[in-house]
């Protein structure tokens, strides 16, 4: 929570879990056209990794991995990445969300359909990630009356 | 696929559900609550919704998971029914 | 009012047990929802979607393809629920700190 | 009859979950536990959509080379599939955002029992 | 030239506007804002357009992605939903305009969310309107319902408990058109609703496609808060914020109203086959007895805003009783109820909210007649709505209430014609009862202690413009209410009727 | 069919006191600029009236469609002969009453004064609109408008008294209004029009007997809340609490009269003649009136406030009216619109007296009146043409106007009607003359001392009202051809008859 845990073993395993976590997370992402996954599960996957360094980490130290602050706004970032796939498919020509037409030279509309579903996917990525991390942060850091915390023993 | 497991994982879902209900511990009830989603990613799979599972796995173990700990942190965790 | 609840809840189910019971088989290839074309001859979006996905998106999960490029914008809609949720949680707990 | 309960047992088993989490919503006092019931309740229909997908001789809906994809019948339904995703995502962000509510809730009246809480609402007026 | 894109584009702008007001805002929440506006007012713009173009060339499709619609996503825009298009982005713009004070002073530093979350509301409820696929249309339910629930959660202290309740009867909802969508896909397979409907008329309405459209009905209807699952309403609308309040219910219960129309009406079709299911009538009755409900509860009310929710509630139930009389003339004062409706609440919600900034309360007993020289044009404007409520010609009230009427009489429905009555003397006595304590002297009061010069303490412009702006549209819309029936309202009409 | 001429007229006719209100409220800081503007607005008011009045002489109609409110139905003014009555009657005695409001609001020192005209501007445009109106949805539209207008002036004293009396006002009319929305939808529906028409716009269709019944009962209760028919009536008592020239020129003329008015174009317009005949629903309106005469009489007697004494007898002779409609045949009926005048004039009269008493005396009751009339001989003298008037005496107009009202209930064979209207002519003379008595022939107490006449604004005006009355009792068709306007609208309605045949007066 806000502080950092102080049993060694969450310590430990939780600081070798992340970078495996945000592994697959990646995996999952760009492996989302041959398999199950995508973009959502992607992002979920890296999400829990930086919750889970929250957790570790404490409120303070884990700030150096990923700052609180920035969460939201990267996570509208996500979603206009999405969005604007869409609209630049709008501008070259085609109807909104239609990737056969966006505005990349020598691909055929098959691949760029392809290359459209992965920029799409990219940005669900970035949105979905940010924006749990944004509801975990904003959760946590929310002022509570002394006495909330007591009652959990 | 096989009725059998299907059926096991229904009752099993059935099960979960009401004693995620029943639970007078918040912490015990939002872990069960967990079971039923792992339970429910299972049943899935063997429906052939891969997709889907895997989707209800990552939410419900990773995200929900850590969601529902959460807000039983920062409230309460005992219950009167 | 609470026993007026029970009661209405229990018709649900009685409801909810008449209309499952008229819906397809499950696993039958002939519903309606797994045909290539319906009665008016309009094609169904399922068989559509296995047969066209690969050819339009060389892609070859199917899922992927419908959820972002068939339905894309129920994707969007969806990656904007999150957003959303993320707004709203900031909006509902946000307390500056003294 | 017993074809009815073969082509159809997974909806009754459904139908019936769904119930209960109706039930939690409308009768559980703890607002936490109407979450669960709200949880159960969704997660009930998103295993009716992704039940009505399934196809006797069907498989997972990702381009197998050996089948080709001419015959529709040998794949599962994807749509329905795709349908959930958006389901569960939009259920995970309902949690999010009614947590945040219980919290707050919790903050201002220092209880998420739905009979206190009414009560001291009561005072409040 | 307006070509189908049009469709598209207003809850894209929308969208687009949600997504920059938090980078655009972050440091400073009145930038953000002000993206906002410019996101409302580029709807605004882009739904008049749809509108002429809908006159012009007739219902604009527009398919995402390219693909054709019972494959793709479509976007339809008929007379009905660029009507209601109009009437969202147009009540959208005026609260976006409005909300910036309000948000200020009451809810303080929350500007920037606040925005996001207005733009996102209309983004779900524009997009409803306008989306031509079931599914779809449940996402942008979603988007809408969500930032609805954050919207309302954050004013009173009860305000979070008040939200809690609606998150939870509008996720039961949510839950309900998900079963009832499921059962319509899994009989009919498809869930396009120009397909759907084709696919209704050609085939038997078996029990399970009934089951499946009552769960719909279900669904809408706790959403559009008819009586009996009006249980959220009051709470949320008193104990949220103004300009929350002042946002959402003007048009959020509208919309859900729109899905009822839309799949009893459109997708089932008026006439023989809707007519086979009692859900018309079922509507009719619930509506009934929410114009009474409401209405009732309403006078019982002291505070304002509280007694405002009553009143939608029953507002409601003249729209339920309008689409369930399954005529013309029935739907024609169900369709002008939602715009006059709008209007009205918007505008005293408006003003409601202008009395919390400048007295700091909104409770009725606590109103002298200070207020007509403290705030003449607020009072005037509130004066004007609530006549408009009433239903005193020639205000627009006045004629939706006639077109029930005629409606109600055209079929020999003398209940429903009663209870319409009814409830307009209702209607007088609740706001009789707040114009006397605003325009009158109470008597009783030493002439002592009454004060004897009240200084002008008007709201704020941009509070105070869109509440007089909605009350004057009123009159306009009451006078011109032929153009909108005959043009607007006419080439909706289900065929069948 | 009649000829019609289009003209903006009726249009200005109803708007100039409208436009009025903007100016009155903007001045109102400045009392005299704030009276210039409803002096103003009340002559060209009156004017525009007169100019109308050529054209439905020459026998045309004056019409003025405006746009579109409802499919098929426009906000469409006409003035036609019963109309121009109406018309001619509000427009010209708003002129005395203007006249006589100044001298009583500022003579009484009211508050709220700018409210107070503006309202009154109001109610007048929206008394010609109803006089003008060419169908019954914008008679609707300015009945409604006529109700709420007319409550800031009921509660104007702002007393619990009189908040309770607009409350049970502002019930009664609403209500009323309410009713008269049903009728006009279900007349809609049954004919698919709403345009009135000499003879009946439902006249030559054929209906259900029960539905026709029912129908009408809806629109006499619609209009006969503001006609006073009992027992709609108590809301006019109560209303007394207004200022007076409010219940002289609202509760005897405006108000009262567009429910009476209203009255008549069911009667001659809606219905007509023939199908109420048939279906038998005069026997129920004069039943209705009949009983309201003689009640209204019996409680006036027993009344010792002046201004409530007034009110009744305004019930009583508005029913008077309505029983004229009721007998069907064309004397009655140019009775009852030559009664419309006749009671305007002569009500006002008295109503005049009893504020210029009220703001000179400040006594508002009956028994105090004793030898006033020695202090103020113009006001009481005017007071006793109004009573004489009332009282059926000749040669005060009313006089002709109930004689003709005789003269119809024994064309129509009723005579029960007769004898009622005689009997309420012996009450009227009753609970009326006995004021005038006691006034001149009784001594007053030692206060009366040093007061004299009101002020002039509120003298000149009463006895220019029953210099009025005594004018048209002698020459009925003085001015502004009153007679011949009304003998033109009976045709219209009475096509196949000539109403005094026998000589008339």
């Amino acid at each position: 929570m806000r502080e950092a845990s102080t049993s060694p073993i969450i310590q430990v395993a939780i600081r070798g879990l992340m970078p495996v976590i945000q592994l697959v997370g990646l995996y999952v992402f760009f492996h989302g056209h041959y398999s199950p996954g995508g973009g959502f599960q992607g992002g979920v996957l890296l999400a829990v990794s930086v919750m889970l360094g929250r957790l570790a980490l404490g409120l303070e130290m884990s700030q150096v991995v990923f700052r609180s602050g920035i969460a939201v706004g990267l996570s509208a970032v996500g979603v206009m990445i999405y969005a604007a796939t869409g609209l630049a498919a709008l501008l070259g020509g085609g109807e909104f969300l239609n990737y056969g037409f966006l505005p990349i030279p020598g691909l055929d509309p098959p691949a760029l359909r392809n290359l459209g579903i992965l920029l799409i996917e990219a940005g669900v990525t970035v949105g979905v990630m940010m924006a749990l991390i944004a509801i975990y942060d904003e959760i946590v850091e929310s002022r509570t009356e002394s006495s909330v915390l007591a009652t959990f023993e | 696929m096989h009725w059998q497991i299907e059926i096991l994982l229904l009752v099993i879902l059935v099960v979960a559900a009401l004693t995620a209900l029943q639970l007078k511990n918040l912490l015990a009830a939002v872990v069960t609550l967990n079971i039923f989603s792992f339970m429910s990613a299972a049943l899935m799979v063997s429906m052939g919704a891969i997709d889907v599972a895997f989707t209800e796995a990552v939410v419900g173990a990773g995200a929900v998971g850590i969601f529902n700990i959460l807000a039983i942190f920062r409230t309460t965790r005992r219950t009167l029914d | 009012m609470k026993t007026l609840n029970r009661i209405l809840l229990l018709a649900l189910g009685v409801v909810l047990a008449v209309a499952v019971a008229g819906l397809p088989p499950r696993g039958d290839i002939q519903a309606p929802s797994h045909l290539a074309a319906n009665a008016t001859g309009a094609p169904v979006a399922g068989a559509y979607y296995i047969q066209n996905a690969y050819r339009h998106a060389r892609t070859p999960n199917m899922v992927t393809v419908i959820l972002a490029d068939y339905r894309g914008f129920d994707t969007l809609g969806e990656t904007l629920v999150v957003f959303t949720g993320a707004i709203a949680v900031l909006f509902i707990l946000r307390r500056r700190t003294p | 009859m017993i074809d009815l309960i073969r082509g159809h047992y997974v909806y009754f088993f459904l139908a019936g979950l769904f119930l209960i989490g109706l039930y939690a919503i409308m009768f559980k006092g703890n607002l936490m536990k109407k979450i669960i019931g709200m949880s159960i309740m969704q997660s009930s229909v998103i295993l009716f959509y992704v039940s009505s997908a399934y196809k006797d001789g069907g498989t997972v809906p990702v381009l197998d080379p050996r089948r080709g994809v001419e015959n529709p019948d040998l794949y599962l339904n994807p749509l329905p599939h795709c349908l959930m995703l958006t389901a569960i995502v939009v259920a995970v962000v309902t949690l999010g955002v009614s947590f945040a509510m219980i919290i707050d809730i919790y903050r201002n009246y220092e209880t998420i029992e739905e009979p206190l809480l009414l009560e001291r609402l009561k005072d409040e007026a | 030239m307006i070509g189908p894109q049009i469709c598209m584009l207003i809850p894209v702008v929308y969208l687009f506007g949600a997504l920059l007001v938090p980078l655009i805002g972050w440091r400073r929440g009145a930038a953000g804002w002000g993206m906002a506006l410019a996101a409302a007012a580029g709807a605004f713009f882009f739904s008049l357009g749809g509108l002429a173009g809908v006159l012009q060339r007739g219902s604009l499709s527009y398919h995402l992605g390219g693909w054709m619609p019972p494959i793709g996503i479509e976007f339809v825009m008929d007379p009905l939903s660029a009507f209601l298009e109009v009437v969202i982005t147009g009540i959208g713009l005026l609260a976006v305009v409005y909300t910036r004070r309000s948000v200020e002073h009451e809810i303080p530093d929350r500007l920037m969310p606040f925005s996001s979350l207005a733009l996102l509301v209309l983004t779900g409820l524009s997009g409803m309107v306008i989306t031509g696929d079931l599914f779809n249309l449940y996402v942008f339910l979603e988007i809408s319902a969500l930032a609805g629930y954050a919207l309302i959660a954050v004013g009173e202290r009860p305000a979070s408990y008040a939200a809690f309740r609606y998150l939870g009867m509008g996720t039961v909802g949510a839950s309900f058109y998900l079963l009832g969508l499921a059962f319509l896909y899994m009989t009919l397979g498809t869930l396009n609703m120009a397909d759907l409907s084709r696919m209704l008329a050609v085939t038997d309405v078996s029990a399970t496609v009934a089951v499946g459209l009552l769960l719909l009905f279900m669904g809408a209807a706790l959403k559009m808060a008819l009586f009996p699952m009006h249980g959220w309403l009051p709470d949320a609308y008193t104990h949220a914020s103004s300009a929350a309040t002042a946002l959402i219910a003007p048009i959020g219960t509208k919309v859900a109203g729109y899905i009822l129309i839309r799949v009893l009406l459109y997708l089932l079709g008026a006439g023989e086959k809707g007519s086979g299911l009692p859900l018309l009538s079922l509507l009719a009755y619930l509506g009934a007895a929410a114009v009474i409900y409401g209405s009732i509860l309403a006078v019982c009310q002291s505070e304002l805003k509280r007694m405002l929710a009553y009143s939608s509630i029953a507002q409601v139930g003249y729209i339920a009783i309008g689409v369930g009389l399954n005529s013309a003339l029935g739907f024609t004062g169900a369709v002008l109820h939602i715009l006059n409706h709008a209007c009205m609440k918007a505008s005293l919600f408006f003003v409601s909210g202008g009395l919390r900034l400048r007295l700091g309360h909104s409770r009725i007993p606590r109103f002298t007649n200070a207020l007509r020289r403290a705030m003449p044009w607020s009072s005037a404007a509130f004066a004007l709505a609530a006549l408009s409520m009433i239903g005193l010609p020639p205000t627009a009230g006045f004629f939706s209430k006639w077109y029930l009427a005629l409606g109600a009489i055209e079929q020999s429905r003398w209940l429903f014609l009663g209870v319409l009555l009814f409830s307009s003397l209702l209607n007088a006595v609740y706001f009789f009862r707040v114009l006397e304590r605003m325009y009158l002297d109470r008597p009783g009061i030493e002439p002592a202690e009454r004060p004897t010069s009240v200084a002008r303490h008007e709201a704020p412009p941009a509070m105070l413009l869109p509440a007089v702006a909605l009350s004057s549209a009123l009159l306009v819309i009451g006078l011109g209410n032929t153009w909108i029936v005959d043009r607007l309202i006419g080439p909706m009409i289900p065929g069948g009727m | 069919m009649e000829e019609s001429v289009s003209s903006a007229l009726p249009l200005f006719a109803v708007g100039v006191s409208l436009a009025a209100v903007p100016l009155i409220l903007w001045s109102r800081g400045r009392p005299n600029l704030r009276e210039f503007w409803t002096l103003a607005a009340a002559f060209a008011k009156a004017l525009i009236v007169l100019a109308l009045l050529p054209e439905v002489l020459a026998g045309r109609t004056v019409e003025c469609r405006l746009l579109e409110i409802s499919p098929e139905i426009a906000l469409h003014l006409k003035a036609d002969p019963v109309g121009m009555v109406f018309a001619l009657v509000s427009s010209s005695l708003w002129i005395l009453t203007s006249f006589y409001s100044i001298g009583y609001v500022r003579g009484a020192g009211e508050k709220s004064q700018t409210r107070y005209f503006a309202s009154f501007a109001v109610c007048l445009s929206a008394t010609l609109g109803i006089a003008f109106s060419a169908n019954l949805l914008t008679f609707l539209i300015f009945y409604e408008i006529l109700s709420i207008a007319t409550y800031p002036l009921v509660i104007h004293k702002e007393t619990a008294e009189a908040l309770r009396s607009g409350r049970q006002y502002l019930v009664y009319a609403l209500s009323a209004g309410v009713v008269l929305i049903a009728a006009v939808a279900w007349t809609y529906n049954l004919s698919g029009t709403l345009d009135f028409r000499p003879g009946g716009l439902l006249a030559d269709r054929a209906f259900e007997a029960a539905d026709l019944r029912v129908l009408f009962l809806l629109f006499i209760a619609g209009v006969g809340v503001k006609a006073g028919i009992m027992p709609l009536q108590s809301w006019l008592p109560a209303a007394m609490v207004a200022p007076t020239p409010v219940s002289a020129l609202l509760h005897a003329v405006a108000v009262v009269k567009s429910g009476v008015f209203g009255v008549i174009r069911v009667v001659g317009f809606v219905f007509g003649p023939s199908l109420m005949k048939t279906h038998g629903l005069d026997a129920i309106l004069a039943a209705f009136a009949g009983a309201t005469i003689l009640f209204a009489s019996l409680i006036a007697l027993r009344q010792d406030n002046l201004k409530i004494r007034l009110a009744y007898s305004t019930i009583g002779h508005l029913s008077y009216i309505v029983l004229g409609m009721a007998m069907l045949v064309p004397e009655a009926f140019s009775g009852g619109l030559l009664h419309l005048a006749a009671h305007a004039t002569t009500k006002i009269a008295l109503f005049f007296c009893a504020g210029a008493i009220y703001v000179n005396l400040h006594k508002t009751e009956v028994s105090q009146l004793n030898g006033i009339g020695r202090v103020m001989p113009w006001t009481m003298s005017a007071f006793a043409v109004g009573a004489m008037g009332l009282s059926g005496l000749p040669p005060v107009n009313a006089f002709f106007s109930k004689y003709a009202l005789c003269l119809g209930t024994v064309e129509a064979g009723r005579l029960p009607a007769l004898a009622v209207l005689l009997m309420s002519g012996l009450l009227n003379a009753a609970y009326l003359l006995p004021i005038v008595h006691r006034a001149f022939f009784r001594h007053g107490g030692r206060e009366l001392e040093g007061h004299g006449e009101a002020s002039a604004w509120m003298v000149v005006p009463l006895c220019v009202a029953a210099a009025l009355s005594l004018l048209l009792g002698f020459r009925p068709n003085a001015l502004v051809h009153l007679f011949d306007l009304v003998l033109l609208g009976t045709r219209a309605v009475f096509p196949e008859s000539v109403p005094f045949a026998g000589g008339g007066p």
